[in-house]
């Protein structure tokens, strides 16, 4: 037996007479008890443009944050590369500053140290890291530094593909006047 | 890549070899799909059945490191197919635009596998001067072809060895398939035809890694594929933006323009210009050829060495002190500066402190357990990230005493991708700018700030102390970004015209006399005073008059928006595109020059230029013409089978000479399987929802719900003996490590014949480490402390292991 | 005054009201999922909550009451089965009773007449379906086959439309019919007229005066 | 004019950016998994998992096939949920797929087993049947709602290869029978447009190149026998009897009691 929806209604409503007189109507698609079946969507503060942080295809997308300090990504639709696509990574970008609305619990918020032989980090301001980590190079660059060839082989830099080129550049830039030659990033590896 | 993704839709046939494209770069096939609706064949080839080969017209399974058997076959079919078929390829480019005419050495050998003469892992200068030209300068050609010293009638004596049995015997490849790989993708050798070929990592990690792209290189330009849309070799770069770190040139062998690095040699600026053979008197000159002209743009790189020293060093870069180049660091000759030469070195106590910036390599590096050790040794560690990674952590790793260690650890939070603004450069050199969206949590800072907070710092006590050592280098170094952004950097990387304090509109303009200066004299031209910072462009209309799919109005791309490069190689000698359908450049007149792409040199078509300016197609080489014999490499002319460090294999099926005699070895806690004891081959490969170290991807839940564990796949046959299903815990291990992983035991894996010897696969995922939210084991903790002849690039891609119930 | 015999034992009495006040609440929570325009009464669950608690009174009351009046479940278990040529008669004159009062053709009735008789089945026959099939679908929910469940659903649903007719039917007897007058009463207070008894149950009324004194 | 979408499993190439799409637009937290010793997770649909792509390795005659599939509702036209829900929280949106009011939803999980997909789920505490139904909505949740926006859904938008397309069914059904026909000369010859039919026609359909038990669909997917038992014999049945029962009673009250009183009346004057 099989009964399309209408012949439902029609069966229910003839056979249902006494439906009818104890509860007026039967059409189930009658307005429902003043539930919305439509909301606007959320308040936007901005869309902004990026660029994917995951390989090299480039793709852009669009972050949006709302009023309620929420953001989604979402692929963007003008970028001729990806034409709005995104894959599971691309797409999962957001979390790596929001997870379930709330701020990514295992992003670093704060510098850390951790002393020789310690088993623990510590907190540490920006204005200590900075000048100790200043001093620590200049140690062992100067300890170290071959004066005829301009360099040091007791520093090294890594990183960083996933750098901006502005900051690549400027990391090229440190490095050399550093005297560093041991100077990689995962474009070798 | 010399292409660019959108151009793959130009194909008629796509390679994928060396590369899981879709699985590791997905939305390629966003592209690769609209070719293949429009008829084009995809050829998948790897040891392992993947998500790239379920969408192939033919997978072509084979032994991981066997591509230059794979590729040699190929060409080798190609080369006898030429002559008895020369109607089906494009001869014209062969013969015109390629050194396949050119007269060799007379004096060049190959005997068992070698090329020459090696003394201590390297070939004799004497040997490696037999590879040259006959005539070094003004070589001659024989555009017949017929020279038995001619490049064509060399290759051919040398692929004729790689006949389709012994190939397939080596790779494990059935021959029919072998075979349909052949006839189907040598069929774009026709004129107007294209064939690309996709590769990544697959190709490059093994110890022959950069032979194994000569051998592409070869196929490519045998079958007239390069400089034309659709075709190229199309590197699938793996990381955002390490197209643009590699152009900075975060790399021990190169400055920023992929300037050589200076040596100790170097005794000054016009030493160092000669010795690294950019000059223009390295410029070759080939005789009997319809060009006769090379332009040998890096004949140019003295104007570029100078404009970045003016970037670098400003005022305190003059003549008179040489612009400054003595403040540049230089290199020992015998040592290797590598990423493995690196943590030998730290292996041995040399290295006593390291910044990582973004870089992971307690996870990433080959051999992790040597690796990680080799961490303990340095006094500090500065690891600037998003996240607490397994470098930042090494100290706390599982079996790491940390009492004993004395490594001093700091941490500093950087910004992420969209909680900065700059530029990044994607695999199709796009260098495209993004912007801020959110601020950083914490007190996290960009990298750019936390960069110039160091480097002020730093520069502040070099001033502070007149006697130390190399002062000058870092007090006369231009630092003045105040506070920093990134809009002020790329202007600087873009460069000055210096009398007029203008930005410098290209490359074309810069200058050797210290008038201008360019941070990178690649991205010269991508902010310029007429239309500011073109990185950030969107321009979302294909202006190319056949709508080729340029954008060329989208982003910017070096050099000098070349969307396509080598694209006077796509016009015939009468400057006529060699497809009419997908014309790069196209139309010529004297008077507007060419449309449609930048060409490579506005230069007439040869066949309109006058005598002495018919310049030659691959602007970049110093004879004008691409090399599919290729002598600058340390190991050889032409790619040689042999096989990896660790070879499941006894001997070379190939010759008597079993691995790559120019490889490099490290010595650092790096034993040495043996195919008796660790009998089958592992490969290290990604999957689509992790990312490399993982550091980026194992900390979100979307993407840890979709892969929560390490895991490792093998075929059923090795499972089934070793009593292993699906879901089980396994342990895979050999001489350096042992992993646990979960099984995932697959069809896609099949047993392969080899030399007479069944050959299984594990492949073993990299992506996992002990820091964050999905932990596990790195599959790189079996990976050696081996790297390839000309790169040093590790060979992760194949080694040896067993595996076991955990 | 006359006299009073009592119907209903206050065990009795005590389980009828417990079960009945139950069952209404199984019944009206089970009767919002027939009418979509009261569904936003059932929302959250807020009615299934309701309907397990009425389930659970519903399911324990006669558990309490069988071992505490064993004699009276024996007696009552067999009523409910032992039917004969009286009840066709009953059937048969009910019709013409029930509208107009006529009463000359009814069979004399014992403790229970035959259309409480069939209630009474109805109630045991229903109350065991409905036990067992909500039992099944509460907590079988999750790990029964769909099909299975659907023919719970289905089974629990045609009870539903044979008990809860059968229950209005009950409730319109027993507080509004003309001639049911001390019905209620009987399942009140427990006592009826010995008129009312004579009347509605006749053979049952003789038993209990021959083996009961009767009181005044 | 009814929407669809049109999932070609040709072009799917699995990197299951869909499943994060669908998380993302819709809010759904991550699930706690682990390697089943298979690349496809989370191991089923679940209220916070309304999209999962399948695996799946075949070998036929000795080729290896890896096949991928979408697990999520198939938006039919003849519904089964929508059939059972008892508080039409589920309902045919205007146009034609199967849309969820979840404010509605009583959580009795009629849907979960007329479903001929297996596809709507509930977290259900057992104890006190406390329960919501989740599925796809095809991006119409209230307050999430794409489709009002004119967007396609989350989960096409994102399809990298196009395998995902949103349309006017009728376009999607000609694009759907264009690819057979061209799968079919490629010498496929079981190709088939999936749910062009089925149960009143999908509204999500599936390009196959094999037939639907290769891709593990149900092959003539019907609504359940007990489900139109029920709704369509016994509900209607259930009002019938109810409705009858109460005008009966309502007679008999009208009848009984005007015959009675005459019957009092009649002694009354017989006794006065």
């Amino acid at each position: 037996m099989e009964l399309s929806r209408r012949d439902f209604l029609k069966a229910s409503g003839a056979a249902g007479i006494g439906g009818v007189f104890l509860f007026g109507t039967l059409d189930p698609t009658a307005a429902l008890a003043g539930v919305p079946r439509f909301l606007p969507l959320k308040n936007k503060v901005k869309e902004t443009t990026t660029i994917c942080c995951y390989c090299a295809v480039g793709c852009g997308a669009i972050v949006t944050t709302y009023e309620d300090e929420t953001l989604k990504i979402e692929g963007d639709p003008d970028h001729p590369i990806n034409e709005g696509s995104l894959c599971s990574k691309g797409l999962a970008m957001s979390q790596v500053h929001q997870v379930d609305g709330k701020p990514n619990p295992l992003r670093l918020t704060r510098p850390l140290y951790r002393a020789p032989g310690g088993t623990a980090w510590q907190e540490m301001d920006w204005g200590t890291a900075i000048e100790t980590i200043a001093q620590r190079v200049k140690a062992t660059r100067d300890a170290t530094f071959d004066e005829a060839n301009s360099r040091t082989e007791a520093v090294a830099s890594l990183g960083g593909g996933e750098l901006d080129n502005e900051e690549c550049y400027l990391l090229s830039k440190m490095d050399r006047a550093l005297g560093m030659v041991y100077l990689e990033h995962c474009a070798r590896i | 890549m010399t292409n660019h993704w959108i151009d793959i839709r130009n194909s008629d046939c796509i390679m994928i070899i060396g590369s899981n494209a879709a699985e590791n770069h997905p939305i390629s096939f966003k592209w690769v799909t609209k070719a293949m609706e429009k008829g084009a064949k995809l050829i998948s080839v790897d040891p392992r059945f993947t998500r790239t080969s379920s969408k192939a017209d033919i997978y072509a399974p084979m032994r991981s490191g066997c591509d230059i058997a794979f590729i040699g076959g190929m060409i080798n079919y190609i080369l006898n197919d030429m002559e008895r078929n020369p109607g089906n390829y494009n001869m014209e480019y062969v013969t015109q635009y390629t050194n396949a005419a050119l007269i060799i050495n007379s004096n060049f050998e190959f005997d068992d596998g070698l090329f020459g003469e090696v003394k201590d892992g390297k070939y004799t200068t004497d040997a490696k001067n037999t590879w040259k030209y006959g005539d070094t300068k003004t070589p001659a050609a024989d555009p017949t072809l017929k020279d038995p010293n001619c490049v064509f009638q060399l290759m051919k004596k040398h692929f004729s060895r790689y006949d389709a049995d012994t190939v397939c015997n080596i790779t494990g490849t059935p021959k029919d398939t072998y075979l349909q790989v052949c006839q189907t993708y040598t069929a774009t050798g026709q004129k107007g035809k294209a064939g690309t070929i996709m590769y990544a990592m697959g190709t490059t990690q093994h110890t022959y890694g950069t032979q194994n792209i000569r051998g592409y290189a070869i196929l490519q330009l045998l079958l007239a594929n390069m400089g034309v849309s659709g075709g190229g070799i199309n590197a699938l770069r793996g990381t955002s933006n390490v197209q643009g770190s590699t152009d900075m040139c975060l790399l021990a062998h190169i400055l920023p323009g992929y300037l050589n690095v200076p040596m100790e040699s170097d005794a000054d600026l016009d030493t160092y210009i000669k010795r690294s053979g950019k000059n223009p008197d390295a410029t070759i000159t080939p005789q009997g050829l319809a060009g006769d002209k090379s332009s040998n743009w890096w004949g140019n790189s003295k104007k570029y060495v100078v404009s970045l020293l003016k970037a670098w060093y400003g005022d305190s870069a003059q003549t008179a002190n040489d612009f400054g180049f003595h403040y540049l660091p230089k290199c020992d000759p015998a040592k290797n500066y590598t990423h493995i030469g690196m943590f030998e070195a730290m292996g041995e106590g040399k290295i006593k402190g390291l910044w990582c910036w973004g870089q992971n390599p307690a996870v990433g590096g080959p051999n992790s357990n040597g690796e990680r050790e080799a961490l303990g040794n340095l006094d500090w560690l500065v690891s600037a990230d998003i996240w607490l990674n397994e470098t930042a952590e090494f100290w706390n790793r599982p079996g790491a005493d940390a009492a004993s260690i004395n490594t001093e650890v700091f941490v500093l939070p950087a910004a992420c991708s969209y909680e900065k603004e700059g530029s990044i450069s994607n695999s199709g050199r796009w260098a495209q700018w993004r912007y801020k969206a959110v601020n950083p949590p914490g007190v996290a800072l960009p990298d750019l700030e936390i960069m110039n907070l160091v480097m002020l710092k730093i520069k502040e006590l070099y001033q502070a102390d007149s006697s130390a050592p190399g002062r000058e280098a870092v007090t006369n170094l231009v630092w003045n970004y105040g506070d920093v952004n990134a809009d002020m950097v790329a202007r600087e990387v873009n460069g000055y015209d210096l009398t007029t304090g203008k930005l410098a509109a290209s490359f074309g303009s810069l200058k050797d006399d210290g008038t201008t200066s360019s941070g990178n004299w690649l991205y010269c031209n991508q902010y310029t005073e007429e239309d500011g910072n073109k990185c950030a462009r969107r321009g979302a209309v294909d202006a190319h008059p056949k709508e080729i799919g340029l954008y060329s109005n989208w982003s910017w791309c070096w050099p000098v928006n070349r969307r396509i490069i080598y694209n006077r190689a796509s016009v015939n000698l009468d400057g006529v595109p060699w497809d009419s359908e997908h014309p790069v450049i196209l139309d010529y007149d004297s008077e507007k020059k060419w449309q449609g792409d930048v060409p490579d040199g506005g230069w007439a078509p040869i066949n309109q230029a006058k005598e002495g300016e018919k310049y030659l197609p691959f602007i970049m080489k110093p004879e004008g013409i691409a090399r599919i014999w290729g002598y600058g490499r340390v190991d050889g002319p032409l790619p040689e089978v042999y096989e990896p460090w660790e070879s499941p294999l006894d001997r070379n099926l190939m010759s008597g000479t079993k691995t790559n005699p120019c490889a490099f070895i490290g010595k650092y806690r790096n034993e040495r399987s043996t195919p008796s004891e660790y009998p089958y081959v592992g490969t290290t490969y990604r999957c689509t929802e992790h990312w490399q170290t993982g550091i980026m991807t194992r900390n979100l839940p979307w993407l840890v719900e979709l892969m929560p564990e390490m895991y490792v796949e093998m075929d059923e046959v090795l499972a089934a003996e070793k009593g292993i299903t699906a879901g089980d815990k396994v342990v895979v291990y050999n001489a350096r490590g042992e992993v646990n992983a979960v099984a995932v035991v697959t069809k896609r894996f099949q047993p392969l014949q080899v030399g007479g010897k069944t050959i299984h696969h594990i492949g073993v995922l990299n992506h996992w480490g002990y820091s964050g939210m999905s932990t596990g084991d790195s599959g790189n903790i079996l990976t050696p402390h081996v790297g390839d002849a000309n790169t040093t690039i590790p060979e992760y891609k194949t080694f040896l292991c067993n595996v076991r119930r955990a | 005054m006359s006299q009073e015999v009592e119907k209903y034992s206050k065990p009795t009495r005590i389980l009828h009201w417990v079960h009945l006040v139950s069952f209404c609440i199984l019944f009206l929570t089970g009767l919002v999922l027939f009418i979509p325009q009261l569904g936003f009464l059932a929302q959250d669950s807020v009615t299934r909550v309701i309907h397990r608690i009425g389930a659970v009174v519903f399911i324990i009351a006669p558990l309490i009451y069988i071992p505490m009046n064993w004699q009276a479940t024996k007696r009552g278990i067999k009523e409910a089965f032992s039917w004969g040529a009286s009840d066709i008669g009953w059937l048969k004159a009910a019709p013409r009773y029930y509208f107009s009062g006529d009463e000359k053709d009814m069979p004399p009735q014992g403790s229970m007449n035959t259309g409480q008789r069939l209630w009474w089945l109805i109630v045991l026959v229903s109350g065991a379906i409905f036990t067992i099939t909500g039992l099944i679908m509460w907590f079988a929910k999750t790990s029964a086959p769909a099909a299975v469940l659907q023919w719970m659903v289905f089974i629990h649903d045609v009870a539903f439309i044979l008990a809860g007719t059968m229950l209005l039917l009950h409730i319109y007897l027993g507080l509004f019919h003309p001639l049911m007058n001390e019905a209620w009463k009987a399942i009140y207070k427990g006592n009826i007229s010995a008129e009312y008894a004579k009347k509605h149950h006749a053979k049952w009324y003789e038993e209990v005066a021959k083996s009961k004194e009767v009181k005044s | 004019m009814a929407k669809a979408i049109l999932y070609d499993t040709t072009k799917c190439t699995a990197c299951r950016a869909c499943q994060v799409a669908c998380k993302g637009w819709n809010e759904l937290p991550a699930e706690v998994t682990t390697n089943r010793g298979t690349y496809e997770n989370p191991a089923d649909l679940s209220p916070t998992t309304w999209l999962k792509m399948k695996f799946r390795e075949i070998e036929p005659g000795g080729k290896v096939r890896w096949l991928f599939t979408r697990r999520s509702c198939m938006h039919c036209t003849d519904a089964g949920c929508v059939k059972v829900c008892p508080s039409k929280a589920l309902y045919h949106h205007e146009l034609g797929f199967v849309a969820y009011n979840k404010d509605l939803c009583t959580g009795c999980g009629y849907c979960i087993e007329a479903c001929p997909f297996d596809v709507p789920r509930s977290d259900r505490n057992l104890l006190t049947g406390i329960a919501k139904m989740d599925k796809c909505t095809l991006c119409t949740t209230p307050g999430l709602d794409r489709i009002a926006e004119g967007w396609e859904p989350a989960c096409v938008k994102t399809c990298p290869t196009n395998a995902l397309q949103y349309d006017d069914r009728d376009k999607l059904v000609a694009e759907g029978r264009k690819r057979v026909d061209s799968l079919r000369d490629a010498g496929w010859a079981n190709a088939n447009l999936y749910g062009e039919n089925e149960l009143g026609g999908l509204h999500v359909m599936y390009v196959l190149d094999d037939h639907p038990s290769v891709y593990e669909l149900p092959v003539n997917p019907q609504i359940s026998a007990a489900t139109v038992a029920w709704q369509d014999a016994i509900q209607p049945l259930g009002w019938a009897v109810g409705g009858l029962t109460v005008l009966g009673l309502g007679l008999n009250y009208m009848v009984a009691r005007a015959n009675i009183n005459r019957e009092k009346e009649k002694k009354d004057v017989a006794g006065s």
